[in-house]
């Protein structure tokens, strides 16, 4: 029986609730409304109100209370209702969990999960990729799966994990992919890329949605003759520069791929570990795809001008292939 | 209700007669009211369900009387902070109805043009501000447009409107406790619908009251009837003329309830059936109505009239609305800067 | 004072008679309150003026009877959130002078190992968590602290400690609100010094007393004379019975006054001088030791002798910390995450 | 008379506020106190409390009230009393700030200013460098002056400046570096990098503090032959890439410099610049000299480790001079 994105995420609270009973959830309207995407639905009458804590609109409280509960050895999944009020708890992130390991030796094992990306008709404030805000603050984990699979094992992992691990959900796949996924147990570990499609002469590196973007361009471009490897970093904190090395120094070409705006992304770090690790074995210069540095637009002709899509991809892939 | 004179609503029409409401108040609350209630049966039941308006939809049925009965009270150098609630406010500040549903459906002459949907809109032409989703963050922000006001000179008010689960906020605290230790002319008006989203009042506050909120600020709060537009009104005139008088903000809580789900997606299982029929009953239109023909301000007649009249102007926006063009592709990257 | 039965303090030796304040309590206060005047007035006038504390220092003196008093209801389970005047929770929850003067000093031996500096430490084995410099921010966590106990069976409480100030801010009332949504057990304790850095209070806030701010969350609130350890101790024993029989959280506003500048660079030229030698004359150090002479709970001599003693004592400490090594620059990258 | 950069600043302020009556100065202590670092001193007793506004501890109230008030006409300048404590009103900054624009064309005409930096010893809470988490918002300009002369002329082009500006003060500049500056009004526009020293051999892409360090290792360097090209960036957003661009074409290698840390920093946004735009001109590898992904700590010699310095930079400098 396929398993949709949103189920596998699902599956993986559950599984982890059941395992391990400092296990809870907090956010809100996550108990008997099962939250704005009804990813918790069916937690509270399993797990009881004590295990699935309904808050107020209060996002710093519900980060804040997270990492009270982990430091007391519990491990909290917060929700934030859209990645956009993320910045609501923003100093409780980056100022209180992210550097209590560090400072004095505390570990703050929580997870945020948080639904991110377009595609939705969500306007400006529904519909943001903020992982970056995250990806430059060290002490944080930020993992952004693409498949069903993906989400599954790496939101069991997020949690085990000891350390704050900000889970982005792209909203956008919730119920659009599904797979089959195996009966039994398993976990996806954090820090690991994986190669989404292999390929020979250009490599493009994204994660997320944009996976699916990046295969889709893979296609129409092998048709035309240019084999493209697609590498799915699924975390960006801890970042797998091997992997991403590794695939530069086969195809020699570099294609950065985002759904996030363009200054200050994540093409970014990506273009600066290439340029400096293997640049002796590029053939040509480093592009990125990426939406443009603008608020995420409402109105459908907007949207779709801002989003990277195949096309816009298969456009620039096909000049680097030719360079 | 006592005798405080009347202040506000000139830029709309004659202002009411100073003192009790008159039957000129009511033909314009009830004509707000309705135009709100049509303008958001559309948008809710037609126009989304057509797929005509693709974002967020979050009407408020039942809730009426709480931006129509405080936004008339506005007058022109008042700047209004409306939640996704409150679309009365922008009709009342001359926002035509056709741009607000061109809005709603992304087009290129609604309010953003189409860069934002749904109730995230403003003009500081009329002195409207656009909230942005965060709850609560127009409160700080309402102010700093209060403090503008003072600065310059200019005796206006700031009207800063939310729901109750808003309340919860950092920035709800922090903008109203700035408010009153500067004693900014504000009028914090919330609605206290009972929900937010799915959550009832008491996994939200441990208070009974948001009004309750008040003295932590040692700012005047008054609970008022939301359902009753002239008790609405007439608690606004209170609250804006000690807000204008220097004495510094003042909270009203209108106390009211979500005639539906939190958006047009939301079933509200979560809600007792009960309360939908217990409040059913106050529905403030129906309860204008009735005031109205019982104090022979308006016939049955009128009020159908008025009726059909709205049906018909709203018919014409959404017409006109529908042949607004979607934004053109190209202008994608104008604006986020001055010049860019 | 009501006869509330005592509830704390036995991890720090035994428990005092319970009802009224007796000799052995007041001997404990003493010790704790002059243990932390005397540590503080060898950071800030001897090691900070010396070159040998780099970082910012903020003192609490003449507010020492407020972590004294209230720490020393804690019990073994209780979490306790100190803020950065609140020095004596760390003596009184087993941390030695030595690691806390090395933690000044950036020194390997200090609490945070050289990366962290001045009241900026914590550990769980003794149950005190680390503030971090955004003031409030710990308030949200203390509740999830509390959370985490009820959740566990355990029947602690947390303490929050905070200024007047930093009730100002947005983490305190989501904090602070959460806490009471959920009844959770949190004793809050304001030190209310009347000032917030430079600002006085009637910039920070529109109410009279913090206290005025516990309806807004239907808590309980209490004003206690601050520079008086034992009514501190008798109104923390009242709110952590409360806190700790699930009736959720209680709000202490302990009347203080800070008898330095904001930090060791500030000469509080802002302040009245009037100020100081009024509230100079309230001594809490000064005031229980007239008590104990008074209810002949100690003689001069022995006060005296505990004077030296713990000049002593920090001597000894001071010195020790002094020879703690600077932490290897080779650690720098340590301990981001757990495993690197 | 020579001018430190914090009475730059101050005179900065000052200029601004004789000059133009809606001009006025918000935040923590900024009035009789002057600020923490003294920034404002003097202002209240010039311009009176209705123009140098005390606040409580409220950052998301001081950022939401400037907002309020720029969208009425008003030009508020805003301090955070540390920059560290701008992630306490950073949702009223990225969500309302940024984006009312675009969203309905109202212009939001507010400066923060924030003491930024380490080399203080202010530990984790008092010398971070945020200016990351503002330059991948689109809508925000950031501006990060080097000199007491720009320092200056960008404050008074921030006040001029119609959309919201984080103007990022280096607090161990504040009264470490000073200079004679020209008695007549003068302003930097917003926007344009500068060459803060010629050289042929390899270009030092780096802002604020790190000018500085970078200047001198061109010193060490020189002597040993090598001659580099020290680029000042001034403002991150917008980005002059022009200049960027133009000295590596010039001397065909790129090192980077920030006193941010590494991952997310602005030498991944320098590098994907460069490297799309002008990699035929490379003649090795991008390289980053930056701080390492951890907080800021405390302790001396833990810091000095943390931060770059002069060593660092000529040390990789050497070693991309001689590849
Ligand atoms: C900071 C923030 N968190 C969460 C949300 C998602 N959200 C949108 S409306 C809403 C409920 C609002 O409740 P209330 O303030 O009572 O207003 P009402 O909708 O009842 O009028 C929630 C949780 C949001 N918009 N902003
Ligand atoms: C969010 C935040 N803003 C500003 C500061 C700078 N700051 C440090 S202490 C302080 C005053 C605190 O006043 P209060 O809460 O009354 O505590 P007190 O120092 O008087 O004990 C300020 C403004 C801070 N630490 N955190
Ligand atoms: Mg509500
Ligand atoms: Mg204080």
């Amino acid at each position: 029986m396929s398993t949709t994105y949103l189920e596998a995420i699902r599956e993986g609270l559950w599984e982890e609730m059941e395992r391990d009973p400092t296990v809870f959830c907090i956010g809100e309207d996550i108990g008997e409304y099962g939250g704005a995407f009804k990813v918790t639905a069916g937690l509270l009458e399993r797990f009881g109100a004590r295990r699935v804590v309904d808050t107020p609109i209060s996002e710093a409280a519900i980060v804040g209370a997270s990492i009270g509960a982990g430091l007391m050895g519990l491990r909290p999944v917060a929700e934030m209702q859209f990645a956009d009020f993320i910045s609501c708890g923003f100093d409780q992130i980056v100022n209180f969990a992210a550097k209590c390991r560090y400072r004095w030796n505390a570990g703050v094992p929580i997870v945020i999960r948080s639904p991110s990306g377009g595609g939705i008709h969500g306007g400006p404030f529904h519909s943001q990729n903020p992982e970056m805000w995250f990806v430059r603050t060290p002490g944080l984990k930020v993992v952004c799966p693409a498949t069903a699979y993906d989400a599954k094992g790496l939101i069991k992992s997020a949690i085990r994990d000891n350390d704050p691990v900000l889970f982005f959900e792209h909203k956008g796949l919730y119920r659009k992919i599904k797979e089959d996924l195996p009966t039994e147990e398993y976990t996806v570990p954090i820090g690991k890329a994986k190669v989404a499609r292999e390929g020979r002469d250009l490599s493009i590196i994204t994660y997320g949605a944009m996976v699916w973007t990046a295969l889709e361009a893979a296609e129409i471009l092998a048709a035309e003759g240019c084999s493209v490897e697609v590498v799915d970093l699924r975390t960006l904190v801890p970042l797998d520069r091997e992997t991403i090395c590794a695939s530069v120094r086969k195809t020699s070409k570099a294609l950065l791929l985002h759904e996030d705006t363009r200054t200050g992304g994540m093409a970014g770090e990506l273009a600066a570990t290439i340029a400096e690790n293997v640049f002796e074995f590029l053939d040509g210069p480093i592009v990125r795809v990426t939406a443009p540095d603008t608020p995420v637009p409402y109105s459908p002709p907007l949207e779709e001008a801002f989003l990277p899509n195949a096309e816009k991809v298969v456009e620039k892939a096909r000049w680097l292939f030719r360079y | 209700m006592s005798a405080v004179p009347a202040t506000g609503a000139e830029i709309h029409n004659a202002a009411p007669a100073a003192g009790t409401p008159d039957a000129e108040l009511a033909h314009k609350c009830l004509y707000y009211m309705l135009l709100m209630r049509e303008v958001e049966d559309r948008i809710e039941r037609k126009l989304y369900r057509q797929g005509k308006v693709v974002g967020g939809v979050y009407v408020g049925r039942g809730q009426e009387a709480i931006p129509v009965g405080s936004a008339l009270v506005s007058q022109a150098d008042d700047v209004l902070f409306p939640s996704h609630r409150d679309m009365a406010v922008f009709f009342i500040r001359g926002v035509s109805v056709r741009r607000v549903l061109a809005q709603y459906m992304g087009r290129v002459d609604g309010v953003t043009r189409g860069r934002d949907g749904n109730m995230h809109m403003g003009d500081m032409s009329v002195g409207v501000v656009s909230l942005i989703s965060a709850l609560a963050a127009t409160v700080p922000v309402a102010a700093g447009a209060a403090l503008a006001m003072r600065y310059k000179g200019i005796n206006g008010v700031a009207f800063s409107y939310f729901g109750d689960g808003a309340t919860s906020r950092g920035d709800w605290h922090e903008g109203v406790n700035f408010a009153s230790v500067q004693k900014l002319p504000v009028v914090f008006i919330c609605n206290n619908n009972q929900y937010a989203y799915s959550t009832p009042l008491h996994l939200q506050m441990a208070c009974t009251n948001v009004a309750d909120r008040g003295p932590a600020y040692n700012m005047p709060a008054e609970i008022v009837d939301g359902n009753d537009v002239l008790a609405v009104y007439q608690a606004t005139v209170r609250a804006a003329a000690y807000a204008r008088s220097g004495s510094g903000p003042y909270l009203l809580e209108c106390k009211t309830f979500r005639m539906t789900g939190h958006s047009a997606h939301d079933m509200a299982q979560y809600v007792p059936k009960e309360l939908f029929e217990e409040w059913g009953k106050l529905d403030p239109i129906v309860r204008l109505e009735k005031r109205m023909i019982d104090q022979s301000w308006a016939a049955q007649g009128e009020i159908d009239a008025l009726h059909a009249a709205i049906a018909r102007e709203v018919d014409d926006a959404v017409a006109w609305a529908e042949q607004s063009p979607f934004p053109d592709p190209a202008t994608l990257l104008d604006g986020v800067y001055e010049s860019q």
